[in-house]
């Protein structure tokens, strides 16, 4: 250190602050006599200004019959669609077997692998997104909209062809833990490099610029001033990823081989095969139970500090990568490589078979007749219509659901109704479903058979990801920004609509494309609710899969291929739309 | 193909994933009883069957289609169906009905049963195995691929098949044969069959594979000669039922759906639409099914009442015989 | 032009061009943050059409205390009132004040017009007024032609000036200015607080400026209140705080490096280093005087340097634009600190050489109070 | 202290207590956002050791400079160089320069010690010494004792000092200061930039700083640019920027309000408004003379002054710190525009009295190229 020991102070050193101190005929310091007091805030988090709660204009708003109106809408579609019909088939098998199945060693096995995979299988999706989302947020790369499409396509394919791609392309036909782990990342790694790349485009370029003047190299500035940063959207994505692999199914069961078994796969069993209500719903339990620790532990860590960022979205940030930035564009080209692989098997095999290359799988695709009710064309159509109106149900409830829980001012309500909103992606299909059975016909209209099940069942799904593509972006937005607004005059909702709604636009619209995309893709609860005249292309795909005959065969990789074009094209559409609506960015 | 005049009373169907008819056959039954036919297709038939268990106090259909000899019991014990006795019902063999001619009543039967690459065991010059015992003789080690009893149709149906064959007491003994084989097991019939199967499409790598009795006949290639074969020894039935169910509103819509079901037209199709074996005695199968998927003469059977008794213990016996 | 000449005798006299309007009122107004006190029993008047200039060292409390009349930090005690009406129960954004922060806080999603014309839709103003308006005032603040430009990719200083251009166009009863131009060059702050003055002036604005720089708050305000440590240390015109500061901090604030104390007798006030005139209003026996550097003229000592003069060593010498500031110790007062000193740039002294100080009346401050 | 005393002679004599360092050099240095040039063809050198001041108004590139030296912006053409080391390919935390920027660009997630702490633990310094460290600096800018708390919850004037202490903590060899105390306060911006200038000259670290203060540039700088529209229009000592500014643009950003024709003869220089003596340096013939405020004194025109004097009447009068400054018009010159001038507190004269003009040389600024 080249600074010299004596102190080069003067006696005005003390400083502002301390001048006033040593001087002040007043006596009271500003400070309260802070220098060796520990932290001059008094430490308390709910002092005023330290969560904010204080300052007016740091939360959007605080309209009690807004907060009232808004949670009884939301809490309301999750009670009626989520709750009550988990609820009441909980209560069905809950007379007995509990401890029968709780004491059971091979139990807790199961619970072990179930979170042990999802563990390791969230990380994986963690590493492999994180260049993705570098690409995408920093770098200039012609065609960055249909690249943002392409790598949303793995999230629509059936869990079932997917496995079968990994299972033909690994080569292990032996139940294989890795395989299944691969194969979930597979799935999930567009989820982390589309949240994380959508905070990370916001960053100011110049809190990096700070860290790299005061001697940080890229990947120190990077770990130490933007990983910090993107900590909101990493929670966010992998709270998500995590919930979808810990209730990961048609991957475990076709990589696992049967001796692989989660949570999931053993109410499976239970629920559809054996009936085993009161086995399937202590096991229920104990899959709520883990994924409520799961986000428990996501949400502790990542409330420790949600701090304002300085969201700052800045051309100049995006440019040529120099010197050691060309590593994560270097990984994220092998990721993009690795996302690529089974999915040009998948449309290999649309257009191969034994019997050499053709089309026929395409051809017989565009006409009726066979084993399918209705053309490729209009199962591509059923499946839009559906997820059109999934995504703005879920749109509708998912911004509701934000609003109201950046206005909330307590923040463990907050939590626990976020968590509640979650819940749906960490309770198996098969539950909720087999709960819409024995419910909704309480309902004028019996709901359990109506062409409205399908969209609500969707909405379901996609609002927890709507939450979580928007929400952090909401908890990032500078509070003093939003106090400029109400000095210009702009009251609580006016600053929702001027302020928070065009800083979260890009993540509204990158939570309507990834919503539609889910939708597309949603099997789980569409197989099961999906009526036979309108299906959907999943549901078509199913269909093939399971009939023997090469030409069946080759057409559920058709439908594979038009259900990625489809998602890819509306992914597309919808970006392009993001950039019109929200000119400004 | 339907709907377009709502004036029509409706029935509904509440069948399996697999359940397919034709437009024309539709309209046909919509000529005929004047009823629009609505179909709600429910998983497979375990799932299908624990959904009209469940919704047994408040019906979501009038008919109920698939439920087969694996789960009949479970859906007649929980009084699933109402009885009816549609009208071709005393022209299904007596060995099908569960009790009686009443509802349910039978409508198709598939056979389970082990299909083989004809290829690949001419190009190696071994002789195929004719019946179960002989999948555990070392010579076809390493070539059959089953799928999982816990977690599949076709392998549960496999898994009492063995049980039947072997009896209570040799079943376990024969699995860990097979285990010593090297027998591929795999969750789904479609990892089984695409994947594993050398016949199949996926050009797997074993020549052996549990399937249908009726697989041969998807597999055909240019010239009409078939691929596979069925082994006609290795096969178990199992029954398709239907019935009317307990609680619906439109009892006439429903009878008018059984005596459709058991209709001539309807039982002559099946085949090709379903790849199942219509229970009709005297319908005829499709000309080219007789030399490629034949009808199994003496399957295996196991009565549903048997099933729904052990089924839970078997497939726990199973699980800790397999170490899954 | 607002405040014109301020002098001792016409500031403490009553304001009769202004209709007695309230205007802002502060009473014993307390801010804490957790355990910090950021204000701490501020009361304050600024009448309606007035302009207060708030003074004082990094940290002691001006934001705060604007954050806190914009509604933007929750008073732990006291009152603020606009026109007789209390605020508290007034939220923001219905107070119709107007703030330019101190970090400018632009709306980073929209353009330089967007801005702008953000205050103008919050007030429903029509749409082709709101572009003329918007393109005045960009005019007014040098930024004519900016509108389509990001705000992301704006200067330090051309980001402020869209931060002043907007909370004008807010067109408040009462606007807050935290800082409003301290990032610009002296030529366009000195043009740029005349045009705010006149704009203040001409829609008979209230205002509450903090500043640093003395000049501007001389030529915005009408009072200045210094404040220290959450205090408000004196509230007065320029012309008595510079003069006639309240406390010894508050000349220290005010540039005065060395108070000395001094005796009022007959015409003169005497002290260490010589005699000043006593004006008017300086009463009898012991002051304090208070010493700018440009309050001690150095002068070589030459030969011919008058004897009682008094006689110091330059230690340093610094060069300022249009004078030498110099750092002196005097051997015969060996208790003095050294002291600042100027001398012109056309005899500048040696270091080490000796110099004969004269006390500049224009250059001193009295502390009358004890 | 660094610059002491700079003048006509000695700014130009070779700097011979420096060693022959070669410090920072900028060749032909371009860069462009997009259709904007902010810098264009500068060139420039800072021998080691030294500091150059930045001057120049708002969004003419001072910013851009600096961070196209730290390696933050790429040029789209030209050169730059440390110790004759091309920098083109040195990243940015390689170049061992450190920067205080004009927003502060605090780490918010991390604590005031965090923040100084994290440039030292880049520089892998021990535990220990860094937390010595830390509390030096705080304390240096006046933060003792603010360790712990949260960059958010600092004023505006102490996050800006955070910004200082961690930049001299990286203990660069080059340091790039952008208006590193705009938003203190006077006094506390005197002691710093004394403080600073100490720690540049005891370091011997090379410095550019941006500032709008002229005195702090006269501070501590050895040399100052002043950077127009992205060009240098002129890179001199403090003396010459100030009394021969290149050209009539250097002349107005410096203060010159009035730009007049002058004559050079003999020991005089002749103008429109009076004479000012002629400097050694001034060619004979046709100059321009730059009037600052300062450079002409108004006085109230009794009967008695002097004929040929000019006369003014006056327009406008602002009060500042120990001077009032007069906007004063020639009826006999009509062509002229408004003229500043200053008088003294204890003589003001009134709204449209008639005052005498006198020419100060040492507000006056001589411009002789043409
Ligand atoms: N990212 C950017 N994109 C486009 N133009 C920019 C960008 N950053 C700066 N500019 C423009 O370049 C010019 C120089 O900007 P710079 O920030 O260097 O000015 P400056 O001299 O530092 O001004 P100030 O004193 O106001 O901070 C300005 O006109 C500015 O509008
Ligand atoms: N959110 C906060 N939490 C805790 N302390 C705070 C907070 N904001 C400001 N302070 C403290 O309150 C005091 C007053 O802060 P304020 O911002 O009002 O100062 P200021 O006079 O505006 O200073 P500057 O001239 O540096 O901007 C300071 O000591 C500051 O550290
Ligand atoms: C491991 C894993 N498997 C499948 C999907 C595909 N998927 C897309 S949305 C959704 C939830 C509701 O069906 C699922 C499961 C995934 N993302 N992760
Ligand atoms: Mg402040
Ligand atoms: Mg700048």
């Amino acid at each position: 250190m080249a600074f010299p020991d004596e102190p080069v102070t003067t006696e005005e050193a003390a400083g502002s602050g301390g001048a006033a101190n040593g001087g002040s005929p007043n006596g009271e310091s500003p400070n309260g006599g802070s220098p060796n007091g520990g932290s001059p805030n008094g430490g308390s988090p709910n002092g005023a200004g330290a969560d904010g709660t204080a300052i007016p204009g740091a939360r959007p708003g605080g309209h009690a019959a807004f907060i009232t109106v808004g949670s009884a809408l939301v809490l309301g579609f999750l009670g009626v669609f989520f709750a009550w019909p988990v609820a009441a088939i909980l209560r069905l098998g809950l007379s007995s077997g509990l401890d029968e199945i709780l004491t059971a060693p091979e139990t807790w096995r199961i619970v072990a692998f179930t979170l042990g995979q999802a563990a390791a299988s969230t990380l994986l999706a963690i590493v492999a997104g994180m260049p993705l989302a570098y690409l995408l947020a920093r770098v200039p790369v012609p065609g960055k909209a249909l690249l943002r499409a392409l790598i949303t396509v793995p999230f629509v394919l059936p869990t079932l062809v997917v496995g079968m791609a990994f299972r033909a392309l690994l080569g292990t036909a032996e139940p294989n833990a890795w395989a299944i782990v691969l194969a979930n990342a597979f799935f999930n790694v567009a989820v982390v490099a589309r949240t994380v790349s959508g905070l990370w485009t916001q960053l100011d370029p110049r809190a990096t610029d700070a860290a790299r003047s005061l001697g940080a190299g890229p990947l120190r500035a990077f770990r130490t001033v933007t990983l910090p940063a993107l900590r909101p959207a990493l929670w966010s994505a992998g709270a998500v990823v995590f919930l979808f692999c810990s209730t990961s199914f048609g991957v475990v069961l076709v990589l696992g081989g049967g001796r692989y078994r989660t949570l999931e796969t053993e109410i499976y069993l239970r629920t559809v095969r054996l009936l085993d209500l009161s086995g399937a719903a202590a096991l229920s339990l104990l899959q709520l139970a883990a994924v409520l620790a799961a986000l428990a532990v996501a949400a502790i860590a990542r409330g420790r500090r949600e701090n304002a960022l300085a969201l700052r979205r800045s051309r100049a940030a995006v440019r040529r990568p120099s010197g050691l930035e060309w590593i994560p564009v270097g990984c994220a080209v092998l990721v993009l490589g690795a996302l690529a692989a089974p999915i040009v098997a998948l449309l290999v095999r649309s257009v191969n078979s034994r019997g050499g290359w053709s089309l026929a799988g395409y051809r017989a695709l565009s006409g009726t007749g066979g084993v399918l009710d209705v053309s490729g064309w209009q199962a591509a159509w059923n499946s839009l219509r559906a997820a059109t109106d999934a995504t703005w149900m879920s749109l509708l409830l998912g911004v509701l659901a934000c609003l109201v829980l950046t206005s909330l001012r307590s923040r463990w309500t907050a939590e626990l109704m976020d968590a509640g909103l979650m819940l749906p992606l960490g309770v198996s299909a098969v539950t909720v479903g087999f709960g819409y059975l024995v419910t909704l016909h309480v309902l004028p209209g019996d709901l359990r058979t109506s062409p409205l099940l399908v969209p609500f069942a969707q909405a379901l799904v996609i609002t927890p990801l709507v939450i979580r593509t928007i929400l952090p972006v909401l908890r990032s937005v500078d509070p003093r920004v939003r106090a400029a607004a109400a000095t210009l005059g702009a009251g609580p909702w006016r600053i929702r609509r001027e302020v928070d709604l065009p800083l979260a636009g890009r993540a509204v619209m990158t939570a309507a494309g990834f919503g539609f995309v889910v939708a597309l893709g949603e099997f789980g609860a569409t197989g099961f609710l999906a009526r036979p005249e309108t299906p959907t292309l999943p549901v078509a795909i199913s269909t093939l899969i399971s009939r023997p005959g090469e030409l069946n065969t080759q057409m559920a990789y058709a439908a594979c291929a038009l259900l990625m074009l489809v998602t890819a094209g509306a992914v597309l559409l919808i970006e392009t739309l993001r950039s019109d609506s929200a000119g400004e960015f | 193909g339907t709907g377009r005049d709502s004036q029509a009373p409706t029935v509904t169907l509440v069948t399996h994933d697999s359940f397919v008819i034709s437009d024309e056959l539709r309209k046909r039954f919509r000529q005929d009883s004047g009823y629009r036919l609505r179909i709600l297709r429910k998983g497979d038939a375990g799932e299908l069957t624990n959904e009209l268990v469940l919704t047994k106090d408040a019906p979501i259909g009038d008919v109920a289609f698939g439920v087969d000899s694996t789960y009949l019991s479970r859906a007649v014990d929980n009084g699933v169906f109402a009885s009816y006795s549609p009208e071709n019902g005393d022209h299904i063999p007596i060995e099908y009905a569960y009790g009686g001619n009443d509802s349910p009543t039978p409508v198709d039967a598939g056979d389970v049963c082990v299909n083989i690459d004809l290829r690949w065991f001419e190009q190696h010059d071994l002789e195929p195995p004719a019946e179960l015992a002989d999948l555990a003789e070392p010579r076809y080690a390493g070539l059959f691929a089953v799928p999982d009893p816990a977690t599949s149709s076709p392998g549960l149906a496999f898994l009492l098949n063995t049980v039947s064959t072997f009896g209570e007491q040799g079943w376990q003994n024969y699995w860990q044969r097979l285990l010593a084989n090297d027998v591929r097991i795999s969750s789904g019939w479609q990892q089984a069959y695409k994947q594993d199967f050398s016949g199949s499409s996926g050009g797997g790598s074993r020549p052996i594979v549990l399937s249908y009795a009726s697989s041969p006949a998807a597999e055909v290639d240019r010239n009409g000669q078939p691929r596979t074969k069925a082994l006609l020894e290795t096969c178990y039935r199992q029954v398709e039922y239907a019935g009317v169910i307990d609680g619906t509103t439109n009892l006439q819509g429903a009878r008018e759906l059984m005596d459709f079901l058991l209709s001539w037209k309807f039982q002559r199709r099946m085949p090709e639409q379903m790849y199942v074996y219509p229970v009709l005695l005297g319908v005829e199968l499709p000309d080219s099914w007789r030399d490629v998927a034949p009808r199994p003469s003496e399957p295996t059977e196991m009565k549903p009442q048997r099933v729904e008794r052990n089924r839970a213990e078997w497939i726990r016996q199973w699980r800790s015989l397999t170490n899954r | 032009m607002r405040s014109v000449l301020g002098s001792g005798e016409t500031a403490t006299a009553p304001e009769s061009h202004r209709e007695p309007d309230d205007g802002l009122r502060l009473e014993g107004l307390t801010v804490r943050y957790g355990g910090t006190t950021a204000l701490s029993d501020v009361d304050l008047h600024v009448p309606r059409g007035q302009v207060l200039a708030v003074l004082g060292p990094s940290g002691c409390g001006k934001t705060t205390l604007l954050r806190s009349v914009a509604g933007l930090e929750r008073p732990s005690e006291g009152r603020i009132a606009f026109d007789g009406v209390e605020l508290s129960e007034v939220p923001v954004h219905r107070r119709g004040f107007g703030m330019v922060f101190q970090e400018g806080q632009l709306f980073g999603h929209r353009d330089v017009a967007g801005n702008v014309d953000f205050a103008l839709r919050m007030r429903s103003v029509g749409r082709s007024e709101r572009r003329d308006t918007v393109t005045r005032l960009l005019e007014l603040v040098g930024l004519g032609g900016y509108q389509d430009r990001r705000v992301t990719e704006l200067s330090g200083g051309q980001a402020q000036r869209v931060a002043l251009a907007r909370a004008l166009a807010a067109d408040p009863r009462l606007l807050l200015l935290d800082e409003p131009l301290s990032g610009l060059d002296r030529r366009l702050r000195e043009r740029l607080a005349v045009d705010l003055a006149r704009v203040l002036d001409r829609n008979r604005m209230t205002g509450v400026l903090v500043t640093h720089d003395h000049d501007e708050a001389f030529t915005l305000a009408d009072r200045t209140a210094v404040l220290v440590a959450g205090r408000i240390e004196q509230l007065d015109t320029p012309w008595r705080l510079w003069h006639r500061p309240a406390t010894e901090e508050v000349a220290r604030f005010l540039g005065c490096g060395t108070v000395l104390p001094g005796h009022a007798e007959d015409e003169t006030i005497r002290c260490e280093l010589g005699t000043v005139p006593r004006p008017a209003d300086c009463p009898s026996g012991t002051v304090r005087i208070g010493l700018r550097a440009a309050g001690l003229r150095a002068a070589p000592a030459g030969e011919e340097a008058p004897i009682g003069q008094p006689r110091a060593v330059v230690r340093e010498r610094v060069h300022r634009q249009d004078h030498v500031r110099l750092t002196v110790t005097v051997p015969d007062a060996p208790g003095l600190a050294p002291l600042e000193a100027v001398t012109s740039l056309d005899d500048v002294p040696h270091l080490d050489e000796e110099v004969t100080l004269t006390l500049e009346p224009s250059g001193t401050a009295l502390i009358t109070e004890t």
